[in-house]
């Protein structure tokens, strides 16, 4: 059992990052993807959603922070948790609502499915079904970018558990020294699956204490304040953007429900799991803003107008038509085709 | 008789080997305390106790290597991959190490041990945890590879990787975890490199196996009820060892071959085994054998994509009749 | 023309691409200020710059996918892994990511990169430095595959593959590195997906790729002169996309097949192009077409044991001869 | 470049280790090392060892330290650089030097060759050609150890390239959480193939600076040092036999020869290799011994025995047939067979 107080956290995120001006529209944000998750979850139990998914539900803070952090030409790589990541930066609902429910106006067309939601026009290169195979992908792109000197930075996010697999430890250290412009974002939730990170990695903090291996710092950050997140992406990404090559940060948070659609996560003391919802991300964030002059009915309106986003994507994934099946042999190459003869 | 399911068979084959043999060991990420992902090792934690059920990091290569390790050291370790996607993670582990160790010592190392994955799609989860990598492991010298397609196979065929001195590889399928039926009780050992006839008629043979066993058993019945054809469908089971004799001896039987198997298209096993009948029974094909495979695509994650993609009943009764008819 | 080793040829095709667009960039471990291990690259960090040639740790996992971030973002990489075994150390990249990465986005990404490797056995170098992998690569949807036997292939191949906007392996083969010839002058493309006949023969087909071309070639001569059989040998060149066309033509005419394959046997590309002659041109053939292959084993170290297990000409010559008698 | 100094290296190794009673042995086996070595070189250039080899010269002080001090029931995993590694656990020479020249004689027939060197009677586990492959594999043999309770040590040799490598942070984390009896030694030779490790490692000390990524700390030694190096691996075997858990070393040493024997090494500042060659292991401890006492003569003598049973071992091989070519198709299965059929 790990409660924040043992990580060194407050009870309540304690708000203090810079801000300003960015208020309801980071609160927008988590409320939408907030509300996204949740039906997500409802669908699943409906079988309208279908296979498996993974949910932000209680890392919302991080998502939210970095990406609108970030600017429209950064680039953002995923894991198959990646809803939140997906909607953060721009991507329709209903593309994403269309994809997990398998239609044909899903973003992919139903080819990637949850676990693989990419949206290139809006920066989002894609979700990774295997654990640490993106953060090599990252260094890749953040390279070009510098190469091509397009003033990108690339923010890679990833999970706890993934420290412990190879592709990390080649991906930081190439990263390094090739000194190229990716923010490696360890969203530690402090579970990998169903197994306590702690009982399976030597170190506490997974990626923070890793940092020096690699020639390079840390930082830590309290990942359900999506102030202090905000703030440090912000400081990051220019920091990056200025040639400060690969910065880490490993962000505190934790996963409210299980890890996927068949898990109810009951292997988590309760004690743990109350700690960590009495400072859910965005019930503390209303409050902060509440108590910092924003009136909830304010708050009640953005979260209406989120919650009937929400009913549009589902309604408008509903009444689309399920893909072509001729797509099945599409797209495999550049020319549209999926022919291996020539 | 008990009614198992696929998943509890696992267990039960794991069970039965580790109550039998102290140096049975099981390994891998959440297999211990929180029985497995798929709840295929459920129960063996408490059974067998933290020294011989062991969760791992999320590390492939290190789970691989280290259940080589054990086997040259005097172990005989279960190493669960999760899923057989993953099998590209530790893939140098698997076909560099594992599969060459005997061959490169001459034979001063054995490697008894036994990589358990759950193989094949069906259950949407898109291109990188739904492949059949069939054909990634039989194309790989010093691997034996089974692939089960019911829960009484699993027990059956488990059971005889773990005694096997060699390295086997246990593709189960994930869409069969839930599929149950009646196993016998007491203790089950199957021999590698055995063929099952599941069904006998003289038109032609149709070779599959994992979930396309009960596939084409379906379109079997299908194509026996709606056309008069009469098909011979035998579970494969085991690739390496292959059962060629009783493979060879349906095809002779019937003169007609199809293969049905969940690879993509391009060098699978069906190439492989439809190769051989070609080489070593040409005098008695009637016609060209077939193979009906995915197409040569990852596999899509919507449904009604996946359930183009992957071989279907409809889809081997059309062709199994075109196919007579011509 | 100028006389050109295999091995030279490769950095004339970069020198080629990379003059020619700026975007082509070149990574892989000791490629830069070493010139490659196998003296293939060299030249090319003097003639390009440490930000077009840039050597890496070894980490081919960070090679592949550094390729592929960087395709994704403009640049059109060339990565080289050191020895076509080591695709088992970055296979996840390869085979999950690379290939399926267009696919599943539904075309959102095109994934123009190149991965060039020294692949295939002859150097004693045994099992971890000596396979051939046209079978792991081939299998995988979503792959291109070329495979040079000569010097003016390797220039015209690379180029192409460089150009095609998808991920194309180049399999250079490491027994040829000290193969010269004449290469015409001035740039030289080729087009993926184009077999070719080096020889024409009434009796029979023989298919084969890399460094069996010339001894099939070898094997050819020597029929035609001691017993007056007479071959068609067709260097198969790209695997994927596979010209089916030119390789049903020639066992057409001539009804029978012969394939001379480096892959361990089982589910070879052999297996393959034998299923789709089988499948398309059943009427066509005299006989049953036959694989050569290297058994299937690793690669031991010995050269006298080494030699045996790969295809010889011999061993071709015998097949032939065996298989046109009876 | 790097020069002794910069690594904090005195000019000539110190000598100052615990190796009472051991001085001729630990001298006798570094001599039959280098001798070995050579003559393999030679047999390169005339074409009688065939395909590739990587040779220990100017490396030996790691392999007869470790070896010394081991117990014969104690398991050393090596790379393709292995002869050395071979001979100090008590390998014939006769068998290694049958293995490069293709014999019927050699330690594995033939099948193996020069980077597979394997004697499981002699704790020899294997030589692993694949970079970084071995260490998860000593993982798993030191976890069999200690849970059959063996008491058996194990050895794993590593370079300083293959700190990069995913198995290698896969190895080291699986090692570190299993608590298991493994000494992981990475002989720090400052190059890998041709390339200064320097150039492509984003820190200094490729595995010590590594140590706290994975909850260890490292012990740095003087890796041309016969006594520094015998001294801690006594220790450090010690401590891993009660249940110390996994034990990290760097030794700083220096390839005198190429990476391969196609390799001329000219990338190599001609300073540097001076200054490496002039704390020369093996040089440098023949005059410590002589200076405390041990005569020219008996070490020559030592030499000479060396000699001639280098020179035995190459005349068996010569003599020995080639393997059988039946061979090609044996032991691929535990029962001697390599069939796939049933
Ligand atoms: C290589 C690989 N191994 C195992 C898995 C199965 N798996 C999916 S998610 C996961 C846990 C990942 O944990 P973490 O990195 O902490 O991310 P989180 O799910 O907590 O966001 C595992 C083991 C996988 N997808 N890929
Ligand atoms: C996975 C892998 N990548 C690359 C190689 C090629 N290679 C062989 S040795 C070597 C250098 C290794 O350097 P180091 O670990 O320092 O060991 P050293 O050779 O110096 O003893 C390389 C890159 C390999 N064998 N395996
Ligand atoms: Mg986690
Ligand atoms: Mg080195």
């Amino acid at each position: 059992m790990l409660l924040p107080t043992d990580l060194g956290l407050p009870s309540r995120p304690a708000f203090k990052g810079e801000i300003n001006g960015h208020e309801l529209a980071l609160f927008e944000l988590m409320v939408r993807l907030r509300l996204f998750e949740r039906r997500a979850y409802d669908l699943f139990l409906q079988g309208l959603v279908k296979g498996t998914s993974h949910l932000s539900l209680g890392q919302e803070a991080v998502a939210a922070g970095f990406a609108r952090a970030m600017e429209p030409t950064d680039l953002t790589f995923a894991t198959y948790r990646g809803h939140a990541h997906t909607l953060a930066r721009g991507v329709p609902m209903s593309a994403v609502m269309g994809e997990l429910m398998g239609r044909a106006t899903g973003l992919m067309a139903g080819k990637g499915g949850s676990m693989h939601l990419t949206s290139v026009e809006h920066g989002m290169m894609g979700s990774y079904a295997i654990v640490g195979a993106h953060l090599p992908v990252a260094v890749g792109a953040a390279w070009a970018a510098r190469s091509r000197g397009t003033k990108q930075v690339v923010v890679c996010f990833f999970g706890d558990g993934t420290t412990n697999i190879g592709a990390f430890h080649e991906a930081l250290s190439l990263a390094s020294v090739w000194r190229v412009p990716v923010v490696f974002v360890c969203e530690n939730n402090l579970y990998m699956e169903y197994t306590a990170i702690s009982a399976v990695t030597p170190v506490r903090h997974p990626l923070a204490d890793r940092a020096s291996a690699y020639g390079l710092s840390a930082t830590m950050v309290d990942g359900n304040d999506v102030a202090e997140v905000f703030d440090v992406a912000r400081r990051s990404l220019a920091e990056c953007r200025e040639g400060g090559g690969p910065v880490l940060i490993e962000a505190l948070t934790y996963r409210q429900s299980g890890h996927s659609r068949t898990d109810p996560g009951t292997y988590r003391p309760k004690e743990e799991v109350e700690a960590w919802l009495a400072r859910d991300p965005l019930a503390c964030y209303a409050d902060y803003l509440v108590s910092s002059g924003f009136s909830r009915a304010e708050l009640d309106e953005i979260e209406a107008k989120a919650t009937a986003e929400v009913d549009g994507a589902v309604e408008a994934a509903r009444s689309a038509p399920p893909p072509e099946i001729s797509l099945v042999e599409t797209n495999l190459w550049a020319d549209g085709s999926a022919s291996w003869r020539s | 008789m008990a009614i198992l399911s696929y998943r509890e068979a696992v267990a039960r084959a794991l069970a039965q080997e580790m109550s039998r043999d102290p140096k049975v060991v099981l390994i891998g990420e959440d297999v211990a305390a929180a029985g497995g992902v798929f709840k295929a090792t459920a129960g063996l934690l408490d059974q067998f106790g933290s020294s011989r059920v062991l969760d791992t990091p999320i590390a492939e290569q290190a789970i691989i290597g280290a259940a080589l390790g054990a086997a040259m050291n005097g172990l005989r370790p279960v190493a669960e991959i999760m899923f057989a996607d993953f099998f590209a993670v530790c893939w140098d582990q698997i076909a560099n190490q594992v599969a060459k160790t005997r061959y490169m010592t001459n034979g001063q190392i054995s490697v008894p041990l036994v990589i358990r994955t759950a193989n094949g799609g069906g259950v949407r989860f898109g291109a990188q945890h739904s492949q059949s990598v069939e054909n990634w492991v039989m194309m790989i010298p010093g691997l034996k590879v089974v692939a089960p397609s019911t829960p009484r196979d699993v027990v059956g065929l488990t059971a005889a990787a773990i005694r096997d001195p060699d390295p086997v590889v246990v593709l189960e399928h994930k869409a069969l975890y839930a599929v149950r039926e009646e196993v016998p009780e007491g203790e089950l050992v199957d021999e590698l490199g055995k063929a099952v006839v599941r069904r006998e008629g003289e038109d032609a043979t149709v070779l599959s196996l994992g979930a396309m066993v009960p596939r084409s058993l379906a379109a079997a019945d299908r194509l026996a009820r709606e056309r008069g054809i009469e098909l011979t469908v035998v579970d494969v089971r085991s690739l390496v060892p292959l059962d060629v004799t009783t493979l060879l001896d349906s095809v002779r039987a019937t003169g007609r071959l199809f293969t049905v198997e969940e690879n993509p298209r391009l060098c699978g096993w069906g190439a492989e085994i439809l190769s051989i009948v070609v080489e070593e029974a040409w005098d008695d094909l009637k016609a060209a054998p077939i193979r009906i495979t995915t197409p040569h695509v990852p596999l899509p994650a919507a449904d009604v994509l996946e359930d183009a993609a992957l071989p279907s009943v409809e889809r081997i009764v059309d062709t199994v009749e075109k196919h007579l008819a011509s």
